[in-house]
């Protein structure tokens, strides 16, 4: 099993390419596409089932190679769910857009840039050398900028223009800080850089570490680095800014977890929790201002990106298992909650709003496919968002962060302002008046194979409550992988030891 | 040889070095472009001295290349000025 | 088939470029070469404005070698002038010279070797009529210099002759 | 008890998803399944638990986190339980007949919906015996409270009105959410009634206990948070009766009815209750003596019963708790009952104003006669549930020693006057005629039917037939009493005899019925100047005002300024790593030798020259030059492969620079700056200033090299090739070079698509209609249409040499890419040379010569490229082995003699082939003259040419 | 780790810096070059001390790391790869407005600008709360 | 033999390297960019060949000869080119030439075409 984990990375790649080869043809690369992210899935599936039954990681040796000289991709718990909940969100947006037809999907890009995507954020999720975390972070950096400029229009193209540059500043910074901890460990591999990240000076170490923090913490758009997000996100066609709300934000939490709790175990906690009070209030603040649901659910992505921080800054097991729950609970649910969005935008032409309401009366269904992952994201039982939101307070609370806890509390209740303000302005209300009486009929039943996508997306997120038990019981096993040291080690060198 | 080697960096670093004061103020493009230009000939020159020096020939690739395809950086420039002016 | 034996030259050319690029002439590197030429000239097939030409390995040598000894004594007229300009080695202008029946493949031939001889560069040239203009530094008389050039259009159609051409011959 | 509560889930699911397609009726009859299946069985149920017996479920949740759904049937949670079913049961009924036809279906669906769903929730609520049980409970009535508040839409009103009671509410949700984690956490467990092992000496525990009762003053609308509750009665009058009389806003009296026996020796518990609760009920009776709108005077006092229910819940006294069980259930019945007789009269009569009411008692006796029980109930008049209940209230004061007992006391009293006499007003101004006519009075216009006049009678009746029967069920109640409190056993009598509670009833039946009087004489109560809803606006405004001002401070949306901002993080990264101890190790000033210093310095000034530079054009070449610098350098440090990819990389990025800066003016524009210079200076001297103390921090840190050293030895055996830079590039770390090249492609992609997205906008411009009209019959490419070439004029010369070079670039770059492996090259440096041949025909001729010369558009040759070096690695799969795990192979050919054959050499092509469409692709596209200039151009020329 | 190039990587970190807090598209490309280029250097120069070129079979002495050089390799590609597509963008840019240069977020400039806030929403919402009592007599049942 | 090419080499290295300096000295010392050009163009040029060819003699592997001399080659094969194009284009865009400038039958520069 073990040399079929970079086929996570391959086969979109190779649909990428074939894609590339159809450009002409868009049912052939609508159909690569979702083959190809169907096998991802399935194929994330297997490793997870995999990783589950040996209580051991699935590990590559790419080429062969032992991890200190080549580059392994290792699935462990954590990798493994992120894997399969990305890849199915991803096919699940694809399955929106295709549905959707609308101009973006259509340009003969929009395929494989989308494929790159996914390779990019499953070789995030399953790299297990520094670098290459690095490569994988410019494949899906770079198929984001080509999505978020899909269309070229004047907004995309200011706001991608931010985009793209703040993103090649972190790129540089990433780059920087992977150069200087190769220089000052002379190894890349993650399995051998904790024990040579320990023999270093903590002086040097500090700095190595904040400079990645500074990286991923760019990528993961924590306060004060954070601007580059709301500015940028609204602008892409709905269904990328679903996945990239979902998912790509993510890729640089995954990120934060692995490098924090891999390389820098029990290190400068206290930065992290004043960048994650700082980043959930400013965020929830940020929400609060705006008047356009896109924007709203933005800014939210910051506050809760501020969630996850804060479960990584506590560091405790049961913080880290919170913080693994929340991450996977925030996957869908954003994206969800974008996928609405995109059918509101795609029946009334704008997100604004004043523009809006009276939406649940138009369509009640639609309104559940919101009102659930709100609810969700607003930590209201019994959804998974209650679940992640109690597992860091909790763990806040027996740690002693109580002044983090009150912030999380608060910015809970500033979520809840920004989301309520959406579901006053865009579904409560008078239904505005449409010109086009026949068009008034139904928003959904316009929009079959979007409103199933969105549906399932929603229904994905209500597994994840559903299952919240045994689910929870599989973040806690990942925190304890996690904050084991010596376990990575151990298990991505577990065969080379036996092979020398 | 390593007295001529020696002799001839010196010179091929002074004329680098004035071919970037001349890129840095000169009135035109095409003062700057010829200027470019003899800095990528000081380059292959000096590689040159260098295989001369060490016997080594694994540069010489980087020269056969720059040969073959250093002009085009001037070329570049000057169907960029025949459209745009000076 | 015409195709093929237009192209011959260039396979040779192009061959000889791989053999010397590889260092030694061995049998491998000779089929190699060959692989390797007709690879890049079927995929991207040559302008027919080179495979119009016959060309003379002798003729084209002598063209060669005088250029070379242009070259060798344009730079060192150069160097001085660089080292020790005075007026008259600055006069200077730009001098229209026709070239009467020269191909493409001539005239570039010729406005190459100029720029490449003493004081001479041509700023212009035209293929259809061929007409090159030429800036020459130390110019004294104009139409001296624009016989040498005449004499140097000779030299190259020596080496290169137009098949057309040959085809009257 | 999960199925009891579940199955109000499912129905209200049920009536949300198609109720509307339900008959009116048929609504209504499906939502009263859940309540009175629940209602039976929890009857059914009265004498096991009166015997003691204590039925409990647990069904985990999330066991990591001790989330469970954790019911016990006490006592009191039983008496909730019938509360909760059977009040819902009756104003289910009642709502039968309340709701019009002329209430869409939709609206009616969500309503009984909600309805049902609230009464789960409130049900989950009631029986919860785990702190998040009941979290989980309280949040869902928070919710369903909304949406029925919120049932009227489209009026601005309900929408602010359930804004405000969802954020109030919510603020307490996440105060007890706080609050029950620290106490659970400090108990070690998270059973509701065990949280008393949590030591209450430590302050965290006592902030725990605070939040928690934040969340119960919330959501029983105790000062100073009491305003959501009248505004919550825009939700129609079923909803009121329901959630915001009889049970949601009792949940907070439940929760410190819960709490208090565990914690009421906290210092400062008692004085914190007795202060709101005591608040509570003057301001909830004094604002209620304000109203005209008889709901809302009901909700006001509704607020000041619900003081009273704190305090008596609060106090944490056997006694008070026992009497407050009593009063719980006396003013659910009263309460309830008395909503619901608003509601009839608001229904015959089409207003509440208490101004406008005119002989209404005359045309509704029955009515107005069960109003009066429920009235005398809510006064305190025997022989009903309502004074018996206060009786025990006022005797447990009186019995109880202690100072608060003595405050509370006394405004249990003054609470009690107020009750009074906004009772009396309320009856005599609904069914009383006034003493002059309102100006348009309104009177009955139809009678009310059965199902709105049976519910009111149940509920006057069992108000009745409680003081009637106090002592048994007294004597039932005080187990559920005990539930909260084993000592509080309660009982309850109709007549206790003279004692003082009966003189102080007597006495404030009096006071209050002389201040109705009094009232009604002057001029009224005067309307408030501080109310609490103007406070809840200011506040909600203030919060967006200074969210904007937040926002726009931070996120001021210029990017320089983000630039700025992430490098002065990056600078207080370093630094703050420096303070923390960083040392510099041995730097080595002369190393790498004078050459390399002295090309650093050219190096230098070029890229400071570049900075200062006002032209573009200049600052182009000056990278390039800067560009050159590095590839000296790489020389220098042995890195041959690095200075050739360099010189190639800066070359064609030169080229495309150049295509785009074509466009552009030479100078840069000057646009506002956003910083002063210096500041900008500084921020950029800093980072260099840091950066290079890092890079002698972290480069002098190792002098070992472990990793080099085995790659180096097993390039040759295992990787098959002698240049270590290329077997590590496309085997050791070959999927580095497979992501690299995906990325160059669909960099490649992107560039193409921006040109694409262009097009489509000179497309538009063909069916402009102020467009130039020969542009019209363009073709759909308008890179076809343009055979001029795209930079400068045609050079015969140029043109020449160009198709002479061409080949042989191309023979020089099949030799770079093969020979790669064992010398400086390989398929990157191979690709970008090809690349370079193309770009050379590029200037030569322009684009229309590009388009001849290469036989397949260039995505075809990126998808190639990437196809054949993703395929390279999954054929190794298919065959078994790990991901590119290539294999070395010798084969024997004639003539040839034996041949290397590496399959990493196949990957290798693949990446020339790759990089090649990219470069084509880029240079294509940026190179694309469009047939005319774009459209700000054109307006710009016709504005001018006008 | 020689101190001629850490100074050269503060320099060009420090013109990198400078350059990107421009508006000017042309700039950013520009600085971002630079920048580039010190990141490159600074991973190749704290990689080890120069040595020969690691290329085997004409053995000579210490070879350089060849890491860091595979690292750049990868980066400089990378590199380039973003740089055309900035300048596609700039280029975009252009034949929007004409000219390259970034300007600030409308969305966050309009909040910025916004006439004093919440005043609109709270005059709504009184308006709002005074039609509740109003409304609220009228009831739903009519 | 071997002594007889190291001095070769030598000869053609300093050779090289001196008409390479003239360049430069040219670039300061020469009034137009004509006359630079063929500075540049020329001396340059005949300075890379000379240091290559010199490179080729201290050279055992053939291969590396080999390639040394093609670049000489392919260096003034394709160096006119860029002295060419570039004297156009600055004569297009009217360039300013010496006062020594004695005709000019090229006449005014075309406008650049757009
Ligand atoms: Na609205
Ligand atoms: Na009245």
């Amino acid at each position: 099993m073990g040399h079929l984990v970079p086929l996570t990375f391959a086969l979109p790649i190779l649909g990428a390419a074939l894609s590339l080869l159809a450009a002409r043809h868009q049912r052939v690369q609508r159909i690569i596409n979702l083959v190809s992210l169907a096998a991802g899935l399935a194929l994330s599936i297997a490793l997870l089932v995999q990783v589950e039954r040996d209580d051991a990681a699935v590990v590559a040796h790419i080429g062969g190679w032992s991890s200190r000289i080549g580059i392994t991709y290792v699935v462990d718990r954590l990798s493994g769910m992120l894997l399969v909940i990305a890849f199915a969100t991803m096919l699940l947006v694809l399955v929106f857009a295709i549905a959707q037809d609308t101009g973006d999907e259509r340009s003969p890009y929009y395929h494989p840039a989308y494929l790159v995507l996914a390779a990019g954020i499953a070789a995030a999720f399953s790299t297990g050398d520094l670098f290459h975390l690095f490569v994988a972070f410019e494949v899906l950096l770079m198929a984001s900028y080509v999505l978020l400029t899909l269309n070229g229009r004047p907004g995309q193209v200011r706001s991608g223009t931010t985009y793209v540059i703040i993103n090649s500043i972190e790129s540089m910074l990433l780059l920087s800080a992977i150069g200087l901890v190769y220089a000052a460990t002379g190894t890349l591999s993650m399995a051998d850089l904790p024990a040579a990240l320990a023999e270093l000076d903590p002086g040097l170490r500090t700095g190595l570490q904040v400079l990645l923090l500074v990286a991923f913490g760019l990528k993961a758009a924590v306060f004060p680095l954070f601007f580059w997000l709301p500015d940028a996100y609204p602008t892409a066609p709905s269904p990328v800014t679903a996945v990239f709300a979902g998912l790509l934000t993510k890729v640089g939490v995954y990120a934060l977890i692995r490098t924090q709790t891999l390389l820098f175990p029990e290190e400068h906690r206290t930065l992290l929790l004043v960048v994650a009070g700082l980043t959930i209030i400013i965020g929830a603040i940020g929400a609060i201002a705006q008047d356009d649901i896109k924007r709203i659910l933005s800014f939210q992505i910051v506050s809760s990106i501020g969630f996850m921080v804060m479960g990584l800054g506590i560091g405790s097991p049961a913080a880290i298992a919170a913080t693994v729950f929340y991450l996977l609970h925030q996957i869908p649910t954003k994206t969800s909650l974008f996928l609405v969005e995109g059918v509101i935008e795609d029946s009334e032409g704008t997100g604004a709003l004043d523009r809006l309401g009276g939406l649940a009366h138009r369509s009640g269904t639609l309104a559940v496919l919101f009102a659930l992952p709100a609810l969700s994201l607003a930590g209201f039982p019994p959804f998974s968002g209650f679940v992640g939101k109690l597992g860091l307070v909790t763990s806040g609370v027996d740690r002693g962060q109580y002044a983090l806890v009150a912030v999380a509390l608060v910015g809970s209740l500033l979520a809840l302002v920004s989301l309520g303000k959406i579901w006053l302005g865009a579904f409560w209300g008078r239904a505005e008046e449409v010109p086009d009486g026949s068009e008034k009929k139904g928003i959904l039943r316009d929009r079959l194979g979007m409103a199933t996508a969105t549906a399932v997306m929603v229904a994905l997120g209500l597994t994840l409550a559903v299952a919240a038990g045994p689910l929870y019981a599989l973040c806690e096993r990942t925190a304890t992988d996690l904050t084991t040291p010596g376990r990575y080690a151990a298990q991505v060198q577990a065969d080379e030891r036996a092979d020398e | 040889m390593i007295v001529v080697a020696g002799i001839c960096l010196t010179a091929l670093v002074l004329s680098a070095a004035l071919c970037l004061v001349r890129v840095w103020r000169a009135d035109g493009l095409a003062d700057r472009a010829v200027a470019l230009d003899t800095v990528t000939a000081t380059i292959v020159s000096g590689i040159a001295v260098g295989i001369a020096v060490t016997g080594d020939g694994i540069y010489a690739d980087i020269a056969l290349v720059l040969g073959l395809l250093g002009f085009l950086a001037t070329v570049a420039i000057s169907r960029f000025m025949a459209r745009r002016g000076p | 088939m015409m195709r093929l034996r237009r192209m011959a030259p260039w396979v040779l050319v192009l061959t000889a470029v791989w053999v010397l690029l590889n260092g030694e002439p061995t049998v491998a590197n000779v089929l190699g070469g060959l692989a390797v030429s007709l690879l890049v000239l079927a995929a991207f097939p040559l302008a027919p404005a080179l495979a119009s030409h016959r060309f003379h390995p002798w003729a084209l040598l002598r063209f060669a070698l005088f250029v070379a000894g242009s070259l060798v004594t344009s730079s060192l007229e150069v160097a001085v002038t660089a080292l020790a300009p005075t007026p008259a080695r600055l006069r200077a202008g730009i001098v229209r010279i026709e070239l009467p029946g020269a191909t493409p493949l001539i005239t570039t031939l010729v406005a190459n070797a100029i720029t490449l001889t003493p004081g001479t560069l041509t700023v212009a040239a035209t293929s259809d009529p061929a007409v090159l203009h030429v800036h020459a530094l130390g110019l004294i008389d104009p139409d001296e210099f624009r016989d040498s050039i005449r004499d140097l259009q000779r030299r190259a159609t020596a080496a290169f002759t137009p098949r057309a051409e040959e085809a009257i011959a | 008890m999960f199925l009891l509560v579940a199955s109000h889930l499912l129905i209200a699911a049920a009536l949300f998803a198609v109720g509307a397609h339900l008959p009116r009726r048929g609504m209504i009859g499906l939502a009263l399944v859940a309540p009175v299946a629940a209602l039976g069985w929890f009857a059914v149920q009265v004498s096991s638990v009166l015997d003691g017996a204590e039925l409990s479920s647990r069904l985990s949740w999330v066991g990591g986190l001790d989330v469970s759904f954790s019911f016990r049937l006490d006592g009191f949670a039983l008496l909730m339980a019938l509360v909760v079913t059977g009040i819902g049961a009756l104003v289910l009924v009642y709502s039968d007949g309340y709701f019009g036809p002329d209430v869409p279906r939709e609206r009616l669906a969500r309503f009984a919906g909600g309805f049902v769903a609230f009464a789960g929730a409130m049900l989950g609520l009631v029986l919860a015996d785990d702190v998040w049980t009941l979290f989980i409970f309280w949040e869902a009535t928070t919710v369903t409270s909304f949406i029925l508040i919120g049932l009227d839409d489209e009026k601005a009103a309900a929408r602010a009105a359930a804004r405000q009671a969802l954020l109030i509410t919510g603020l307490g949700g996440l105060g007890l959410l706080g609050g029950l984690a620290i106490l659970s956490n400090a108990a070690g467990t998270t059973a509701l009634s065990d949280l008393a092992a949590a030591d209450d000496a430590r302050v965290v525990v006592q902030v725990g206990l605070a939040l928690a009762l934040l969340g119960a003053i919330t959501k029983s609308a105790q000062v100073p948070f009491q305003f959501w509750l009248p505004g919550a009665m825009a939700a129609p009058t079923p909803v009121s009766a329901y959630l915001h009389s009889a049970t949601m806003v009792k949940a907070g009296v439940i929760l410190v009815g819960r709490l208090a026996p565990q914690f009421a020796e906290v210092s400062w518990w008692r004085p914190a209750i007795v202060l709101i609760g005591g608040a509570t009920m003057v301001v909830g009776g004094v604002n209620a003596l304000r109203q005209h709108d008889a709901k809302l005077l009901l909700a006001h006092g509704t607020v000041s019963q619900l003081g009273l229910l704190i305090v008596l819940f609060g106090i944490g006294h056997p006694e008070t708790t026992a009497a407050g069980v009593a009063l719980l259930v006396a003013h659910a019945l009263f309460k309830a009952g008395l909503f619901l007789i608003v509601g009839i009269v608001d229904h015959a009569t089409g207003t509440r104003d208490i101004r406008r009411l005119h002989g209404v008692r005359s045309q509704l006796p029955w009515v107005a006669a069960m109003a009066a029980i429920v009235t005398a109930s809510m006064v305190g008049l025997p022989p009903l549930l309502g004074f018996v209940a206060k009786e025990a209230a006022l005797d447990a004061l009186v019995e109880e020693a202690g100072a608060w007992t003595v405050v509370a006391l006394v405004a249990v009293v003054l609470g009690s006057v107020l009750t009074t006499a906004y009772s009396v007003r309320l009856w005599f101004g609904v069914f009383g005629d006034g003493r002059q006519p309102a100006e348009d009075p309104a009177t009955v216009r139809h009678r009310p039917g059965a199902s709105l006049v049976t519910p009111v009678a149940v509920l006057a009746g069992l108000t009745v037939a409680g003081g009637l029967f106090a002592g048994p069920l007294g004597d039932r109640l005080g187990v559920a009493s005990e539930a909260l409190d084993e000592a509080a056993h309660g009982h309850l009598t109709l007549w206790a005899g003279l004692h003082l509670p009966l003189f102080l009833s007597i006495g404030i039946i009096a006071a209050g019925t002389g201040l109705y009087l009094a009232l009604e004489r002057s001029s009224g109560v005067p309307t408030a100047r501080l109310s609490g809803e103007g406070a809840f606006l200011r506040t909600y405004d203030g919060v967006q005002d200074g969210a904007r001002r937040l926002t726009a401070l931070v996120q001021n949306g210029s990017l320089p300024a983000y630039v700025a901002v992430i490098f002065c993080v990056v600078v207080a990264a370093i630094g703050g790593a420096a303070v923390h101890g960083a040392e510099l190790g041995p730097a080595d000033p002369t190393g790498g030798g004078v050459l390399q210093g002295v090309v650093a310095a050219m190096a230098a000034a070029m890229a400071v020259a570049m900075v200062a530079t006002r032209r573009r054009f200049v600052a182009v070449l000056m990278l390039g030059v800067v560009g050159y610098a590095m590839a000296v350098i790489y020389i220098l440090q042995g890195a041959p492969d690095l200075a050739l990819t360099q010189l190639l990389v800066e070359t064609i990025t030169l080229v495309v620079f150049l295509l785009v800066l074509r466009h552009l003016p030479e100078g840069y524009s000057a646009p506002p700056e956003w910083a002063p210079k210096a500041l900008r200076v500084g921020i950029a001297v800093a980072v260099g200033l840091a950066v290079t103390g890092f890079a002698l921090a972290a480069g002098t840190a190792r002098t070992e090299r472990p990793v080099a050293e085995e790659i180096i030895e097993r390039t040759e055996p295992e990787g098959g090739g002698q240049n270590v830079v290329n077997v590590i590039l496309v085997d050791f770390r070959g999927i580095d070079t497979l992501g690299e090249i995906t990325v160059l492609a669909i960099a490649a992609a992107g560039v193409a698509n921006l040109v694409r997205a262009a097009r489509r906008d000179l497309d538009d411009d063909a069916i402009d209609p102020l467009g130039d009209p020969e542009s019209v019959g363009d073709g759909p490419d308008p890179l076809a249409a343009n055979p001029a070439p795209v930079m400068g004029a045609h050079s015969a010369i140029f043109d020449q040499v160009t198709r002479a070079a061409f080949p042989v670039i191309l023979l020089v770059s099949v030799y770079v890419a093969l020979r790669g492996h064992n010398a400086p090259g390989g398929g990157f440096a191979g690709g970008l040379i090809a690349g370079i041949a193309f770009v050379m025909r590029f200037l030569a001729g322009g684009s229309p010569r590009l388009r001849r010369a290469r036989p397949v558009p260039t995505s075809g040759f990126i998808g190639c490229g990437l196809l054949l070096a993703v395929g390279t690695g999954l054929a190794s799969v298919l065959g078994g082995a790990e991901f590119l795990d290539g294999g070395i192979g010798h084969l024997e050919v004639p003539i040839i003699g034996e041949v290397e054959l590496v399959t990493a050499t196949v990957f290798d092509i693949g990446v020339y082939v790759l990089v090649l469409g990219a470069v084509l692709s880029v240079l294509t596209h940026l190179g694309a003259e469009a047939a005319r200039p774009p459209r700000w151009v054109r307006r710009r020329v016709e504005v001018g040419a006008t | 780790m020689s101190v001629p190039l850490a100074l050269l990587i503060g320099v060009l970190f420090a013109c990198g810096t400078y350059l990107m807090m421009h508006r000017t598209m042309t700039r950013i490309i520009l600085g971002f070059g630079v920048l580039g280029n010190g990141v490159n250097l600074l991973i190749i120069s704290t990689g080890g001390l120069p040595g020969d070129p690691p290329i085997l079979g004409a053995e000579a002495g210490r070879l350089a790391d060849p890491v860091p050089q595979a690292l750049v390799l990868t980066a400089i590609v990378i590199g380039f790869a973003l740089q055309a597509f900035l300048l596609a963008l700039a280029w975009r840019n252009w034949t929007l407005d004409g000219n390259d240069e970034v300007e600030d977020d409308i969305s966050d400039r309009r909040l910025a600008e916004r006439s004093p806030a919440g005043l609109e929403d709270a005059t709504e919402d009184e308006a709002g709360r005074l039609d509740a009592r109003t409304e609220a007599s009228g009831g739903e049942a009519d | 033999m071997e002594t007889a090419l190291a001095i070769a080499s030598g000869i053609l290295l300093l050779a090289g390297t001196a008409l390479t300096v003239t360049t430069v000295i040219g670039l300061y010392r020469l009034p137009d960019i004509y006359a630079w050009m063929h500075a540049a163009t020329k001396s340059a040029t005949l300075g890379i060949a000379l240091c290559l060819i010199g490179a080729a003699l201290r050279v055992d592997d053939v291969a590396v000869v080999t390639k040394l001399l093609l670049a000489a080659v392919f260096q003034l094969a394709t160096a006119p080119v860029s002295g060419h194009l570039l004297g156009r284009a600055a004569h297009d865009t009217g360039a300013a030439q010496s006062i020594y400038t004695v005709m000019d039958d090229l006449g005014d520069p075309p406008s650049p075409r757009d």
